[in-house]
């Protein structure tokens, strides 16, 4: 059960019109060394989900700028100009999704659950295109679940099983994102034996495949 | 104080013990600045923290511990790190008990707009539209006018962040309410006549007692 | 803040009528004493939402035996022989949720979500009295959030502000319903000064009250 | 080997390494017993743990480690806890790669009938709905009949567990498997004929290649 894999099986990995999940709030937590990675494999046409859109040098943002995304799935994108950019010149798509929207559709997809109900949105524009269902005479939006091909996250540790934590607010999207890609691909910057069983917040049953960066570039 | 110091220690005494607040970005994060010492409040953090801490020292900076506007922060004394579910949990089920936002236009329903400026690109909502739906209670933080415009509508023109959610509106001349039967003027700056907010304000005012603003 | 109850305190929180959470999972993690003290309290017509009915002796399921509860939310209720005499006898209703929904139920509260579509359940009986809601095809449950006047948990250790983290796996639906509920009274067996902020599972800012069980005398 | 040995045996042989396994109660708990040894195989507990380790011995009882059938067990090496809402999320949300549970009744469509039984108390589903519904493949390990009586039907009678979600159905007699066209009868066990089989199967089985049940 060796998860470990280099960076040519990352490589590998990657095709043209893949849909990503990314972790990350404004780049911490995202995996860096991936996102650079593929923009040296400058696979195209990809639909991405992360929290944010990143910098214009930093996280998804080098993927905007190198004009390899088609389309965003984000819930806010204005700290990386590029995004706007590629949005008025119409090669980049962006669908704004509420932060705790996007965290609860990822979870879903990741738990099997078709969707949820959230008040988030209702008598707003998020509100156009989706079932209103009322529960108690309260009005809910459906929202629906929320996966991906591949998903990329940053962790501080793992174990040899792939078994993960996270460091502080690097922490944010990815354990949900973990859960909810047909390949999860974690970026892990130690690699222990054991980890305490108490603590672990990612199981290994989740995780695919491991990088290693021993040495933080960022 | 400014106009923006008046708000935020305005909007400060609203703190009880024991309270958990959000507070967006801009202005609503002076309102740190002001919490009464005998109070022990804990401030959320969005991207996944509760116990925001000082700023911290150019070497103390931690490069993975920062707040939902990408500045550096630290984690108080009882404090935890949790993911963004977990998070916006915490949010939209109601255990924040204060926000603190800023708005483009609020109105005397307590509806919001924040996110949409005509003409410009739309940045997102992040948070946003969770923090105004979830947390007990919303304060609006903001400027009374904007150049000379005001925020404050009998309803708002612009987009809609949240629908009737907001229950205080908090600006350097006012202090104001929603309530079921209307906007309701509680609290006057001392340098603020009522004339003058009528004036500023596009929405009707229920005027009864209002007291001076304690800032 | 501080949060810490004795007996008297915790006994003037009960009242008839209520609906009441208890955390564990065939009495492991159920906090027993506070248990004890509603057998002593005597309260009556209790709705209990649990995973299941406990043991005739152990657990949720001395209340029942007591004859206290009018109502119980469970997956599961074979292992205490008082709940179906008790039915039999007509002074206990049951409702039996997949273990799953139950737990996903109570989380709907707990995050403010008015509901979630499962495929659990899908043409069976759970399916009665429901609305099924396809997405992209596919049938799903729509299964409402669940919520109560006072969640009853046990904890390993909490610290001064009520954070908490859990044993083993006594910590099954402890960590949820303490999400869920108006008010959240924990048992804890150990008071701390501090915890790893990396390694608490439920923020103090779930828990109000808190009953210290220093010696465990099960 | 008796019935139930023939079956846990036969049903072990279809682990993998790396696999995440869920076992019901009862019958299919001695599957781990046969597990291969030149495998890695995870045992999850739906109470909350993954990697179950072996029974533990009077003196190494923890009264919190317990597995779903309250049963005390121990926590092998890369194994962790986590709450009820995570363990099911793992269960629905398709991590799992192998459950295997018990049936009063299994059809031809895959559907499985195994949580009241009429005349009596019905005990409840626990997670066995979550499970038949979430994980990859779904492995009903029974006795092929109960006193004499087909559980393998054409259509269950019973209120189901599931809706067509079965995809292996183990007995001491045969290895079934549910497709689209219907259940194909794949293994026969060495002291079982063919004839025998389907005299005791209330359900038309596809019958092309017969293999011998490896036990």
């Amino acid at each position: 059960m060796n998860k470990r894999i280099d960076k040519q099986a990352f490589i590998d990995k990657l095709k043209d019109g893949q849909t990503v999940m990314v972790g990350g709030f404004m780049a911490v937590g995202t995996p860096e060394i991936l996102i650079d990675w593929m923009v040296e494999a400058n696979v195209q046409d990809l639909t991405l989900i992360c929290n944010d859109a990143g910098f214009g040098d930093k996280g998804i943002g080098k993927l905007i700028k190198n004009n390899q995304v088609k389309k965003l799935i984000a819930s806010h994108i204005g700290l990386n100009p590029y995004a706007g950019q590629r949005m008025s010149e119409g090669t980049l798509s962006v669908e704004l999704v509420p932060q705790g929207t996007l965290a609860e559709r990822i979870r879903a997809f990741g738990a099997g659950l078709g969707g949820l109900l959230t008040p988030t949105g209702m008598h707003t524009l998020v509100e156009e295109g989706k079932q209103v269902i009322n529960v108690e005479d309260k009005p809910y939006l459906l929202e629906t679940a929320l996966g991906a091909d591949l998903a990329l996250i940053e962790a501080k540790t793992s174990d040899h099983y792939g078994n993960l934590i996270y460091d502080k607010t690097a922490r944010n999207f990815n354990p949900v994102m973990a859960t909810a890609a047909h390949e999860v691909i974690a970026l892990t910057h130690n690699l222990v034996k054991t980890l305490d069983p108490e603590c672990i917040v990612t199981p290994h049953v989740f995780v695919d495949a491991l990088v290693m960066e021993v040495h933080d570039e960022r | 104080m400014n106009a923006k110091e008046i708000i935020a220690s305005r909007v400060a005494k609203e703190l009880s013990d024991g309270d958990l607040v959000n507070l967006g970005i801009g202005l609503p994060t002076l309102v740190a600045n002001y919490v009464p010492s005998n109070i022990d409040v804990f401030f959320q953090s969005e991207n996944g923290l509760i116990g925001l801490g000082p700023t911290p020292d150019d070497d103390e900076i931690d490069k993975n511990l920062t707040n939902a506007g990408a500045q550096y922060v630290t984690l108080k004394q009882g404090g935890m790190y949790f993911d963004s579910v977990t998070s916006f949990g915490i949010i939209r089920g109601n255990h924040v008990n204060i926000t603190v936002l800023g708005a483009l236009e609020v109105d005397a329903e307590g509806s919001l707009a924040s996110w949409i400026i005509p003409g410009k690109l739309v940045p997102g909502m992040g948070g946003a539209m969770d923090l105004v739906v979830g947390a007990k209670k919303v304060i609006i933080a903001t400027t009374h006018t904007n150049k000379g415009k005001p925020k404050i509508k009998k309803r708002c023109t612009l987009p809609l962040t949240a629908y009737k959610e907001v229950d205080m509106i908090v600006t350097e001349l006012a202090v104001m309410e929603v309530r079921d039967d209307g906007l309701h003027l509680l609290e006057r700056h001392p340098n603020a006549t009522i004339e003058t907010i009528i004036e500023q304000t596009d929405a009707p005012l229920i005027i009864n007692h209002v007291k001076l603003m304690e800032v």
